[in-house]
């Protein structure tokens, strides 16, 4: 086999088979694979359910991913189970930087998962983490316990149906923000943007992970390229500093499938 | 540095060296971005008549002396795409609309609904049905659609060629007689990987085309036939990944090199190629008219 | 070791890998050697109607992931050539005489005059004036003259294509028109290299035929095309350097392959490869039938 | 450049520039490069004079070879001087190897080119070293005060005009071969033949350096390949021992560029 080279070893396909799917919720999986990658959180692979179709996915561990299923792809990763097999290509992308000595989570809905696994390693790193998670309600509530073991947890839900009632936002107030290094962001891209908005002032402390429309996820097609300053997220990103992402399409607009400008919402 | 600077097939170009048709030129943003790293002029992704999503994934293989893709030529439509080429003219460089259609008159729609620098004619995408490298194969489609779209717009028109072919010289014959001002070559080769755990075809569309240093040499033949028979300037595309590449398309006729699968380098490779280039030159004591063609001289 | 022996294209090999047409194909002890290091079947060198020295030198361009030739069809003619094929013949798997000609007439005689276990036509090769690929890209001529050689003989005949058409089914199926017993799919691609120092073409004749890695996914396609509209066997053969790319050209709908530019690392790729079909076969409990053709089967 | 992986890196063409020519004879000239190679001694080069033909040369140096003008490609060469340049692919080809203390070079015209050569790397791995050399007459003599530098040195001339009348193998009964642990053999196949035969019994101390049609040079096209066992001279030689030799088309026929049959003069 001869697949890889021109983007690294990393651009190769591998057969990963399930070990386990661990149900975090109705909607929402966890898959681990029987070969663990070297990921760092906030890298991600290119899942391809054979098939059906090729989507980026986030490590929310060293062997695993946590998917929400919402369309056909995803639904059709539900169908698998242990010893199924699916192509990878990973670990791709600049993930997460661990910066300072207290560190806050900040995560909405499957967002949470690459920053359960970031957290994991801030913790080996010996860093002080919080975690503040939004979701919509009660049952959609996922990875709690496993961020509740890396130190103080913020719950929010939008029905109040667990934890503080609202947006993620509402949580942040519980929060001192002058006793944090630096913010992680994943999840709903107008979750992020009201976090960054509301902490403009220290956008160059905080790191978000994004989501673009990926086809070929090795900085070549487009798809991904990010306005004003044409970022390409597979490649450049996914993670990317607030601060560039102040003055563009972030959280205004998106581009879908054909490359045409739609709404950033979900 | 050297001036590597001049007119090819009628744009005035800053360096010979150009971003190819459907690398990062999705959107306005990456063109212009493309322009001040250093391209000598930036070609869009191919837009048509109607808005596509493309094929579904994986669309890409790596592999590693190339790429195989089959993106699927997804495209927001002209219709959408005027706003992206403006953003990509506020950057240094001319841009050149890709575009493609079914027939003589999608193509000239299309063109004339877009205002850009230059034109260039996708006869040659091989993996979308009834487009590209399926229309493209024919000289008289070449042709026919070369003039209609020449008839309808008042810049430069390039018409890139496919390989998939016996002999892509009558093709190139077939766009000069057609009023092309350039021709560009190659575009992919038909290509196609199998997933060997699985059994499945690895791109979603079954196959694709393959790029990158694989089919470079295919490239430099196509360049040296082309050039050998054409009065128009042939622009060499295909595999090339570092200045030495680029001298080497060259020598075999190519006026201008346009860069694809290796941007997944980075924007760097513009002026690494243009350095390259120049300091060979240097070195040699040559000018650009020796370079271009030199192979075709020295076995005369 | 599972038993990978069957019959393809009317000859019965121990293990579905060849040694492909032109390598290590000169003497009939180099023939034997291929044969007694595993090879299911070997291919002669081709050889015609006059002995040719071949084209001058340079003739290969050894690149990173890839070779181009121009050897020249150089062969002692038919003539000189039925000692080494008797020599071969004492090895322990067939030999197939590869045989080039300028038209039926030349092709039946060679053919009739030479005693063989089976023969491949190549109507491929690129780069030689008024043979191989320039007469094998018409479906007319590749239908002739596999008539024409199938009248003269009585062992199997398996007709080798060009992949630098448009459509290779449409060659495909021009020779099982004609009665050949198997296609062979591809030979090389039409390529160059130049030399940047110099500006001179690196191969004495200018240009020549690219094989190796580079050309497997192209080989891969042609294969899939072919074995979708055929029902005599494709014998697949393009950049296979490992087990790996042997199953990848059977999954594709290959019965068999052939190697060539992968015995530049020595004699024991036959078994390499054909211990590592078996164990793959193995590990996934899938039959030799399973495998052939197993990608069109997935996307169906 | 992404040439030579496929071969290793030796199959990589490079651009060789003369640094000098030393005129050595009539026919015989020796072209030393600017850039040095890492050749074994034995090991050859495919020397492309562009335009013309590319043809194997064995190394006489690191940085060097030794040309006989014989026929289209060689005159070439000699119209090159210091600042012209060559295409070469190389070190090619399996060279020498060094066996014992005592070892006697045996070469016949410009095949002690590379014997030269060898002397160097046996004395500086404190070999005792003795030459035997042959030529047609006094005036094609070459390379004998290199030789002689190495060691004794016996020369003979087919006309007596110079050393020993006769042939290399008159030469040979000066020799007490009891007290050499190996001999290296290179020049015209019959002498090397006759003194293979000479000393049958010890043809497995014997290294030749022979010579074939070479066409790729890579061990694919079976141009130099070597009855009975289907030796390809070009990748697994050109340097072969003689007990390998004795039962073949050695020193009976060889093989032309059409692969027909023909003598093995010269
Ligand atoms: C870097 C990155 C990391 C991600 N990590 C996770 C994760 O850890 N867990 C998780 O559940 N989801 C993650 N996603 C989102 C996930 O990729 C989409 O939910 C998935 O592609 C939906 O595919 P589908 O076929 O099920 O849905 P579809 O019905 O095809 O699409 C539903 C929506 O998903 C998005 N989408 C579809 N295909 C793609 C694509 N190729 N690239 C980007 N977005 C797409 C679009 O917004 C689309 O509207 C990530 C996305 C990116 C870009
Ligand atoms: C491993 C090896 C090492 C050699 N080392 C030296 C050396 O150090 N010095 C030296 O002077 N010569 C050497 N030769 C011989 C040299 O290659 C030939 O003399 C040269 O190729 C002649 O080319 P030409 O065009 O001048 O002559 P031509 O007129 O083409 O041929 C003259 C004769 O040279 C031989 N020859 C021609 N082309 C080739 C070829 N591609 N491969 C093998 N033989 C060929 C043939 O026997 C032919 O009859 C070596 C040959 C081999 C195989
Ligand atoms: C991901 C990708 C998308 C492409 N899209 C287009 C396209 O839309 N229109 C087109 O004419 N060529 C397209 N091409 C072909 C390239 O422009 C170019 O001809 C080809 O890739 C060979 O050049 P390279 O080896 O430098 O990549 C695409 C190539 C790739 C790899
Ligand atoms: C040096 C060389 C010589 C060849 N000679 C012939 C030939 O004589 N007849 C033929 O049909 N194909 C010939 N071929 C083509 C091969 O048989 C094969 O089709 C091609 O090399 C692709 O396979 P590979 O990638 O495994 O080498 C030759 C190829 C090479 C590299
Ligand atoms: S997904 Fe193709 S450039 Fe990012
Ligand atoms: S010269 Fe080609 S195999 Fe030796």
């Amino acid at each position: 086999m001869r697949e890889g080279a021109i983007g690294g070893t990393a651009a190769r396909a591998t057969d990963g088979v399930i070990k386990e799917v661990i149900v975090e919720s109705d909607a929402v999986r966890t898959f681990c694979f029987q070969e663990p990658h070297s990921p760092w959180p906030g890298q991600y692979m290119m899942v391809w359910v054979r098939g059906v179709d090729e989507i980026p996915m986030s490590f929310s561990g060293p062997d695993r991913m946590t998917v929400h299923a919402v369309g056909e792809a995803t639904r059709a990763l539900f169908d698998l189970q242990a010893g199924d097999a699916l192509g990878l290509r990973g670990p791709l992308g600049n993930g997460f930087s661990l910066v300072g000595e207290k560190i806050l989570l900040v995560g909405g809905g499957v967002g949470v998962a690459p920053l359960a696994f970031l957290g994991d390693e801030a913790r080996k790193a010996g860093m002080e983490v919080t975690s503040l998670i939004g979701f919509r309600t009660a049952s959609d509530v996922v990875l709690k316990s496993r961020l509740e073991g890396l130190g103080e947890l913020i719950l929010t839900t939008d029905d109040g149906s667990a934890g503080v009632k609202g947006f993620v936002s509402a949580g942040l107030a519980k929060v001192d923000l002058e006793e944090v290094d630096q913010i992680y962001l994943c999840g709903p891209e107008l979750m992020m943007w009201d976090v960054i908005n509301r902490c403009r002032s220290r956008a160059d402390r905080i790191q978000a992970c994004i989501n673009r429309y990926f086809k070929c996820a090795v900085g070549v097609c487009g798809s991904c390229c990010l306005d004003p300053e044409g970022i390409r997220v597979c490649a450049e990103g996914p993670v990317i500093t607030a601060e560039r992402l102040l003055e563009g399409e972030f959280g205004r607009y998106r581009r879908g499938p054909s490359g045409s400008i739609g709404s950033c919402q979900g | 540095m050297r001036s590597l600077s001049g007119n090819v097939g009628g744009l005035d170009l800053q360096i010979p060296v150009i971003l190819a048709a459907g690398i990062l030129g999705t959107t306005g943003a990456s063109l212009r971005r493309a322009a001040l790293a250093g391209a000598g002029a930036v070609v869009t992704k191919s837009v048509g008549l109607l808005p596509r999503d493309g094929h579904p994934g994986p669309t890409v293989v790596v592999l590693e002396d190339g790429l195989i893709n089959a993106m699927g030529l997804p495209n927001p439509s002209f219709r959408g795409f005027q706003e992206e080429i403006d953003v990509g003219r506020t950057g240094p460089a001319p841009v050149v609309a890709s575009i493609f259609g079914s027939g003589s008159e999608e193509f000239a729609e299309v063109a004339r609904s877009l205002k850009a620098d230059a034109f260039e004619l996708n006869l040659s995408c091989p993996h979308a049905e009834g487009l590209g490298a399926e229309i493209g194969c024919q000289p008289d489609n070449v042709e026919q659609i070369t003039r209609a779209v020449k008839r309808s717009v008042d810049v430069p028109v390039w018409v890139k060629l496919t390989p998939n072919v016996s002999d892509i010289r009558a093709l190139g014959l077939a766009a000069q007689e057609g009023g092309a001002d350039a021709v560009v070559a190659i575009n992919t080769l038909r290509a196609m990987a199998i997933d060997i755990q699985s059994g499945y075809p690895i791109l979603g569309n079954s196959f694709g085309g393959l790029s990158g240093p694989a089919i470079k040499p295919v490239a430099v033949k196509a360049v040296y036939d082309l050039s050998g028979v054409l009065e128009i300037p042939v622009i060499g595309v295909g595999g090339i990944s570092d200045w030495q590449d680029a001298v080497e398309m060259m020598m075999a006729g190519a006026s201008a090199v346009q860069v694809g699968t290796a941007l997944m380098g980075g924007y760097g490779v513009f002026q690494e190629i243009a350095r390259g280039i120049a300091s060979h030159l240097d070195r040699k004591g040559w000018t650009m008219e020796e370079l271009v063609g030199l192979a075709r001289r020295r076995v005369a």
